[in-house]
């Protein structure tokens, strides 16, 4: 057996790994899942089918994907240009803080306006968060991995402090949490006592936005082009820092958009509890998905999945949650691993030709 | 034991297959002790596949290697230097950041390694032995080409070396650092140490080489002794009967001035950098100018400022008349300038993107509409006439240029670029790495296009390139530009003069970058 | 101020510190041999996790070392698979493993949270110890702290004074250039993964074992991010990574210091301070020098020898 | 036979060996065993208390719990949502300050443990500075530190109380680093509010006296721990299930602390004199039997003014709103 380099990479296998990847995790979670003594079929489908049996258990499924998936649609231009923008958990804080702060102003506002202005107000917020993360990148060339990174804890350290602080509910003893929105300021849900909001279509709409742009424009051609080789952008005479700009405010938005549609959404006030990960979770949906829109909706969906599966898992099976964790990096690792045979191919046949004999030095035998 | 052996070196149904090609095919080949042994062919005919081979950097699929009478399976290179190789690559292998001294530490067995002191020492006197002067302290990106080049050569030297192996050597030196280089290479071969010579300088051949091989689509198509065979007939070997060269381009008819370069300096941007100084450049419509050079002597930068990519220091840039010396690339392109890069796929396009998206590269100034949206039919159907055009070697527009082989993603450029109808074209290298074939049909379509009255700057070593195609050539060095005159006027061995920086103008500041 | 607190202080830093320096030296040695493992994190909760059960479940601290020590090491070995052999992304692998060390250690470490041991204790170095000032933070440490100063110091030697040491930077430098001159590059960079991996696992063990000598649930709080940062600050230099680790030390203890001195400063925006020190260091790092010239030039670049 | 009852239980973090979590847990277990067949629990651990809580707490309801715990405050507005949309089942909130129908919420008067906890670290200061790591200053921790501090008092008017403030419930590096910063300001004893054991055991490493709480920390520093305030939460776990069977569950606030054995003492360490010990229970048998109250005048704040007169006491309105200092306590409150 031998690997070796295709020549051109295959379409084929561009579809199949990810099914040979979701294939080996469920393989790899079932033997988990025997070794700690639980029926693994029943335990797969306690995990993977359960949670979204029920209509009540689909609509929470897009609860925990609006968020996930308006994260990643920003993030999916981002890396696509080799961006690494790792801040949206950052860019996701800082604008549910200040839509959350805006929701508060306008409480005893009346109009059809207050939503939109609350839902600006997030999105600004995300955008003015990724926003010193390009300036520090195209002014003083910090890396954006590094100073995302910090922005996600000082913008985590932001929210503690404006709800311990000024943002504080003045009846709620002073608990560190803010007074709830009123209702004007909260997304519209969809029907009944569901939770989903219109933010979902929201992030539809940007995915397919996202899709158009990426194929569609010029813009997204430069992107794609940053993406697979800077130096041919800059030589093509493509405004690099701009295209920088350009999305890192656009990922931050939509990042910023996801934390509108979780505070103004189901959680309803500042808590000090808002900053859940989805912003890191999104970073593997745009890679599961390969950066491509509608690979990122799939991906988030099966992610979104795996959280609601840790929950069920927990109340049916008594396991513990982090099995969530190590299902999501399995999941990642064999999708990684299995992208190798895009690339390459396991050829079953020996060698072709004889090879020298394993002895390293011989006499020939001069005729 | 090596001065007994009748053979140096035999290869026996050597053959290596790369997917989609095969590097080499049943080679057969003998290299006597003492003997400077030449490997010729056009490009990609296994040349280096075959070196590689041999010094064991590359597996064989299938065959032998005879060395010194013994058949030896070749576990690495580093069992092929205690054999008594040594190798110095086509692209050379040094590491930028560190210093001589470490790179050829790094090259030596770990019993010969040693304190880097004592090593120092034995670098100097080999140096001296061959007169390969080098200083072991400084850093590899410091030096010149021609320097890096002694670096690999001495570090060959420090063992008792019983066969070099030498992968286009001269292809980077000025004409005085290759017959400075023969000497050595001659001294070596007296003392009994076999070479195995790659050029595509057939002349060079003929003057150095004892023996001859001939490879064409990894075959072994002949063998002669060099001296006693003409250019013509070794090209026949490489290349086949049916090749036809234009052999004259014409002369072109100078007109306006198109861009020009006054006093335009540029301090240098990063450590491996080299600064330009007070560069005077004009090129008129109508007229092909050469400059010739060593790489890394400020080529770059010079292609990197006209097109706009490194703002300079000081000076102006005129395109057309107009101040563009603020302008970016963008607008400059606009302007009608276009840029063929020497990094064909570092650069001048995308290894993984369609030939379309890689049109579209340069394209998109003309190519998208004004929403910014793209068409994709059309912009495919550009392409599949560009690729006829130039018969580019490809199956269809939806081909990676990584797929091309490279003449022909050169030619896939150059129609690019072309297509534009640029008012100036700066072509680094243009048929760098392309066979003699493809490398007449781009000077042909350079002609063509200088007829319609663009102005064109070509930049490149091959010195018979820069005098078949251009109306006025000159040199750089060190970041600094000689004289510009008619072809005709200047000799080689000026030419080379002024490659290794001696202008006939009296000289001022100091050429540090270089030397 | 009086003496005895600048000491303390300086004890303090140099503790908190020992883990982001342990944590960042193995970072700074992989990247230096061009791969840039973002799994930090991961390693460090599974080092943590490993060390704290193995420490537990034999009562010897020594084998909770060994265990933290082995299981980063274990544990990178997916990545260098993943990220070296099969050449994914490393961005991508070193996220996935941070991800999945996270959840890994959360799981192993279930039936182990918050039970105690007797963590390491100091052991004053007899003289040497009652230096005024310095004496208490350098000489009267436990003995990880010291294993990091012999790590720190063998890794300076290593790196700038022997061949491996050039081997590594080789490898980071040009890795077809090494492989070509017959090192086994692939070798070379699943070794510096690992010793990476080992040097996170201990870190982690110094978290668990000797810092608060207990396992919770995430406890490296972003110590592997912030020492990835610390190695970028450092330019890849040993001693400037030792720098950087005791200045963002003592700026993440400088808010108790503060509120030890009664500023009235929230102790939330305090807890930026960490952060904002690494942003402005890094800035700081930017303008003196162009860093794509520091950085290995082959950093984050996968390398697949082709013959 | 009849269906069990079933009763949900939702945690803010992982069970563990000590902390919050552990207690009631601890207490579940308790009931669990004491009813037997008819009743049946459940628990999910480390919910955060974000908007995946509305959903567990969600799928308990629909899952056919018939009385679900909430235990920590940031579950108070999910458990009031689902609440509404399950009329049937019956919630019970801890230490939060809302109700509905359907909704009731329970408390610990932990401040009379922390009282009688100060009482023993004023006892055994020798350097009358006495360190307090504390998570976020909220009511709840507010009053502990105040009791503390009164407790202190009531047997060393010398002594002082610092506050070092984490940030955190949970987070044993930094309750660990503070309480060294405590030591290094000469705190010679140390209590915290917090989750992890770390500050006994920091306690325990740098040679002081270490007061714990929730759980009996006493294996976290065996010669540090001079007691712990524990909370034992299955006397109001009991009483809420067996009001649910019984059918005469009310939405109420409860607020049970020392008389009703919801917040206990640790045994006191051997160090301690008998006559402080004495001291100590008296106090706590007269907390029990309300010949005193822990916030009873005179009391006065930081700054030197009265604040509860002598005779008077501090009503439940006020304690569940305090956010000021006692005399006693150095440094400032925190915004
Ligand atoms: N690593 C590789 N993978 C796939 N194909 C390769 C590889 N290396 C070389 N080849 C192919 O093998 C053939 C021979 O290449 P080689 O480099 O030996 O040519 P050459 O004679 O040295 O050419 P040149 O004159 O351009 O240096 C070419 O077609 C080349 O594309
Ligand atoms: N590293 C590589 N991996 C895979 N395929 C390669 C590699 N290098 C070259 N090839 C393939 O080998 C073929 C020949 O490539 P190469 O660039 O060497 O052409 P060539 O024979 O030298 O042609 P030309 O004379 O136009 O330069 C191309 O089809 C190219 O795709
Ligand atoms: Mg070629
Ligand atoms: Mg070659």
């Amino acid at each position: 057996m031998r690997i070796e380099a295709r020549p051109t990479p295959s379409p084929t296998m561009r579809y199949l790994s990810p099914l040979l990847a979701l294939g080996l995790t469920l393989i790899t979670g079932a033997a988990i899942f025997s070794a700690l003594g639980k029926a693994p079929l029943a335990s797969l489908h306690a995990f993977f089918i359960e949670p979204v049996s029920t209509v009540y258990g689909l609509s929470e499924l897009f609860v925990k994907v609006t968020p996930l998936l308006l994260c990643a649609t920003g993030l999916t231009l981002c890396f696509r240009a080799k961006v690494w923008n790792i801040g949206a958990e950052g860019q996701f804080v800082f604008g549910a803080l200040i839509a959350g702060a805006v929701s508060l102003q306008l409480a005893d506002h009346q109009g059809f306006w207050v939503l939109p202005v609350v839902i600006a107000s997030g999105v600004l917020a995300g955008m003015a968060w990724a926003g010193i993360a390009a300036l520090l990148l195209t002014r003083f060339r910090a890396h954006e991995i590094l100073t995302t990174i910090m922005l996600n804890y000082i913008a985590i350290q932001l929210l503690l402090w404006s709800v311990h602080g000024p943002l504080k509910s003045p009846s709620g003893y002073n608990f560190p949490e803010s007074e709830l929105f009123s209702p004007q300021t909260l997304l519209p849900t969809l029907w009944g006592q569901y939770r989903v909001t219109i933010a979902i279509f929201i992030a539809l709409l940007m995915l397919a936005v996202v899709w158009t742009v990426l194929n569609r424009t010029l813009l997204g051609y430069q992107t794609r082009v940053m993406g697979e080789n800077r130096q041919a952008a800059r030589f093509a005479g493509f405004n690099g820092n701009r295209l920088i700009w350009v999305l890192l405010l656009f990922s931050g938005g939509m990042a910023g958009m996801a934390g509108v549609s979780e505070v103004n959404g189901p959680v309803g006030q500042l808590t000090t509890n808002l900053a859940l990960g989805y912003g890191y979770t999104a970073i593997i949906i745009v890679f599961m998905g390969r950066m491509h829109p509608l690979g990122v909706l799939l991906a988030s969906l099966l992610l979104g999945l795996t959280y609601l599966g840790g929950e069920n898992a927990q109340m049916t099976l008594g396991l513990p949650k982090s099995i969530t964790g190590v299902f999501q990096g399995l999941l990642l690792f064999f999708l990684l691993a299995c992208d190798f045979l895009i690339s390459h191919r396991i050829v079953l046949t020996p060698m072709r030709g004889h090879r020298p004999s394993n002895t390293s030095t011989r006499e020939v035998t001069s005729s | 034991m090596g001065a007994t052996a009748s053979r140096r070196l035999e290869l026996v149904g050597i053959a290596k297959a790369y997917p989609g090609c095969i590097a080499n095919d049943r080679v057969e080949m003998t290299v006597k002790p003492g003997e400077i042994h030449a490997l010729v062919g056009e490009n990609g005919a296994g040349k280096s596949t075959l070196m590689k081979i041999i010094y064991g950097v590359v597996k064989p699929d299938a065959g032998q290697l005879i060395w010194n009478d013994r058949e030896t399976l070749i576990e690495g290179p580093a069992h092929a230097r205690r054999l008594g190789m040594g190798m110095v690559f086509q692209h050379f292998s040094l590491f930028q950041t560190l210093t001589v001294t470490e790179n050829i530490a790094l090259y030596l067995p770990r019993q010969e390694y040693g304190s880097l002191r004592r090593l120092r020492d034995r670098i100097l006197s080999v140096g001296e032995a061959y007169g390969l002067d080098i200083n072991p302290d400084r850093h590899v990106h410091t030096l010149s080409v021609g320097e890096q080049q002694r670096v690999e050569i001495v570090r060959c030297l420090l063992q008792e070396i019983q066969l070099l192996i030498l992968d286009e050597p001269t292809a980077v030196l000025t004409p005085g650092e290759v017959t400075h280089l023969v000497k050595v290479l001659k001294q070596l071969a007296s003392e009994g140490c076999s070479i195995l010579f790659i050029s595509h300088k057939l002349e060079e051949v003929r003057t150095l080489c004892d023996r001859a091989t001939i490879l064409r689509g990894g075959r072994v198509t002949g063998s002669c002794t060099p001296a006693e065979t003409t250019s013509e007939q070794i090209s026949r070997m490489m290349l086949g009967d049916d090749l036809h060269i234009e052999k004259s381009m014409g002369v072109g008819a100078p007109g306006d001035d198109s861009l020009s370069l006054e006093g335009v300096s540029v301090s240098p941007g990063g450590a491996f950098a080299i600064a330009l100084h007070s560069i005077d450049l004009t090129l008129r419509a109508g007229e092909i100018t050469g400059i010739a050079g060593v790489a890394g002597n400020g080529q770059d930068e010079l292609v990197d400022l006209i097109n706009g990519e490194l703002a300079p220091d000081a000076g102006k840039l005129l395109l057309d008349g107009r101040d563009m010396t603020a302008e970016g690339v963008l607008a400059r392109r606009r302007a009608g300038l276009a840029t063929v890069h020497a990094d064909r796929l570092g650069r001048g396009s995308i290894g993984a993107m369609s030939l379309t998206e890689n049109r579209l590269l340069t394209a998109y100034v003309t190519d998208s509409d004004a929403h910014g949206f793209l068409h994709w039919r059309p912009l495919t159907e550009r392409t599949r006439e560009l690729i006829q055009n130039y018969q580019v070697k490809a199956s269809g527009p939806d081909d990676t240029a990584a797929s091309l082989s490279g003449g022909n993603l050169q030619k896939f450029i150059i129609g690019r670029e072309i297509a534009q109808a640029p008012k100036v074209l700066v072509c680094f290298y243009p048929t760098w790495g392309v066979d003699v074939g493809s490398a007449n049909r781009i000077h042909v379509e350079l002609a063509r296009l200088r007829d319609e009255g663009t102005a064109i700057l070509i930049l490149t070593e091959d010195l018979d390139e820069l005098y078949l195609l251009c109306d006025r050539v000159g040199a750089i060095c060190g970041g600094q530009l000689s004289p510009l005159k008619p072809g005709h006027e200047v000799s080689m061995e000026t030419l080379g003069q002024w490659m290794a920086g001696t202008f006939s103008a009296p000289q001022t500041q100091g050429v540090q970058n270089a030397h | 101020m009086s003496m005895d607190i600048i000491e303390n202080i300086l004890f303090a830093t140099i503790r908190t510190g020992t883990p982001l320096l342990l944590v960042a030296l193995g970072a700074m040695i992989s990247e230096r041999s061009g791969v840039l493992n973002l799994g930090q994190e991961g390693m460090i909760l599974v080092g943590a996790v490993c060390a704290f059960i193995g420490a537990y479940t034999t009562d010897s601290l020594l084998i909770g070392v060994a265990s933290g020590l082995a299981s980063g090491a274990l544990f990178s070995l997916i990545f260098a698979v993943i990220a070296i052999s099969l050449v994914s992304s490393q961005i991508a692998t070193g996220l996935a493993l941070t991800i999945f060390g996270t959840g890994l250690s959360a799981f192993l470490g279930v039936d182990y949270v918050g039970l105690s041991i007797d963590g390491l204790d100091e052991q004053p170095i007899p003289l040497l110890h009652s230096i005024p000032l310095i004496g208490k933070a350098f000489f009267a440490q436990d003995l990880l702290v010291y294993g990091a100063f012999i790590l720190f110091a063998s890794i300076y030697y290593v790196m700038s004074r022997t061949r491996l040491g050039l081997i590594i930077r080789a490898v980071g430098e040009a890795p077809a250039v090494a492989h070509s001159m017959g090192y086994r590059v692939i070798l070379v960079r699943y070794a510096t993964v690992m010793f990476g991996g080992a040097m996170a696992g201990l870190g982690g063990a110094y978290l668990s074992l000797a810092y608060t000598p207990m396992w919770t649930e995430g406890m490296s709080a972003g110590r592997g991010w912030i020492a990835l940062a610390l190695v970028v600050f450092a330019s890849w230099r040993t001693e400037r990574v030792l720098i950087g680790a005791w200045l963002f030390a003592f700026a993440s203890i400088l808010h108790l210091v503060l509120q030890g001195f009664g500023y009235d400063i929230s102790p939330n925006l305090l807890a930026m301070l960490p952060y904002l020190a690494t942003i402005i260091a890094l800035v700081m790092m930017m303008q003196r020098a162009g860093t794509a010239q520091l950085a290995p030039r082959s950093l984050g670049q996968p390398y697949y020898p082709q013959n | 036979a009849e269906d069990p009852l079933k009763v949900g239980f939702v945690y803010v973090s992982p069970i563990g060996d000590a902390g919050w979590t552990y207690m009631h847990d601890r207490a579940r277990k308790i009931v669990d065993k004491e009813f037997g067949d008819r009743v049946e629990t459940t628990y999910v651990e480390s919910v955060s208390e974000g908007s995946d809580s509305q959903r567990v707490i969600r799928n308990l309801s629909a899952n056919g719990h018939d009385l679900i715990f909430t235990t920590s405050f940031g579950y108070m507005n999910p458990t009031l949502r689902v609440a509404r949309q399950f009329p049937n089942v019956r919630y019970e909130h801890a230490t939060g300050y809302k109700t509905a129908e359907n909704v009731g919420n329970y408390q610990a008067r932990a401040y009379q443990g922390r009282y009688l906890a100060g009482m023993a670290a004023g006892a055994m200061t020798e350097t009358d500075t006495i360190g307090y790591v504390a998570g976020f200053p909220i009511p709840e921790v507010l009053r502990g530190i105040n009791a503390f501090t009164l407790g202190v008092r009531e047997v060393n008017p010398d002594a002082s109380v610092s506050v070092s403030w984490i940030n955190s419930w949970h987070d044993p590096a930094k309750e660990r680093e503070s309480a060294a910063s405590l030591i290094r300001q000469d705190a010679d004893v140390l209590t915290m509010h917090a989750d992890s054991p770390a500050v006994v055991q920091a306690a325990q490493d740098e040679g002081v006296y270490g007061i714990g709480y929730n759980s009996n920390m006493k294996s976290y520093g065996p010669d540090a721990h001079l007691t712990s305030v524990m909370m034992h939460w299955e006397p109001i776990y009991q009483e809420k299930i067996q009001a649910v069977l019984n059918d005469s569950w009310e939405p109420e606030s409860i607020w049970y602390g020392l008389s009703e054995g919801v917040v206990k003492m640790a045994p006191m360490h051997s160090d301690i004199p008998e006559a402080v010990v004495e001291r100590i229970n008296t106090h706590r048998d007269a907390l029990i039997n309300g010949d005193r109250e822990v916030f009873q005048g005179p009391i006065n704040n930081q700054d030197g003014e009265e604040i509860v007169a002598k005779g008077d006491a501090l009503k439940d309105q006020q304690l569940l709103e305090i956010n000021w200092y006692v005399e006693g306590i150095e440094g400032k409150l925190p915004n």
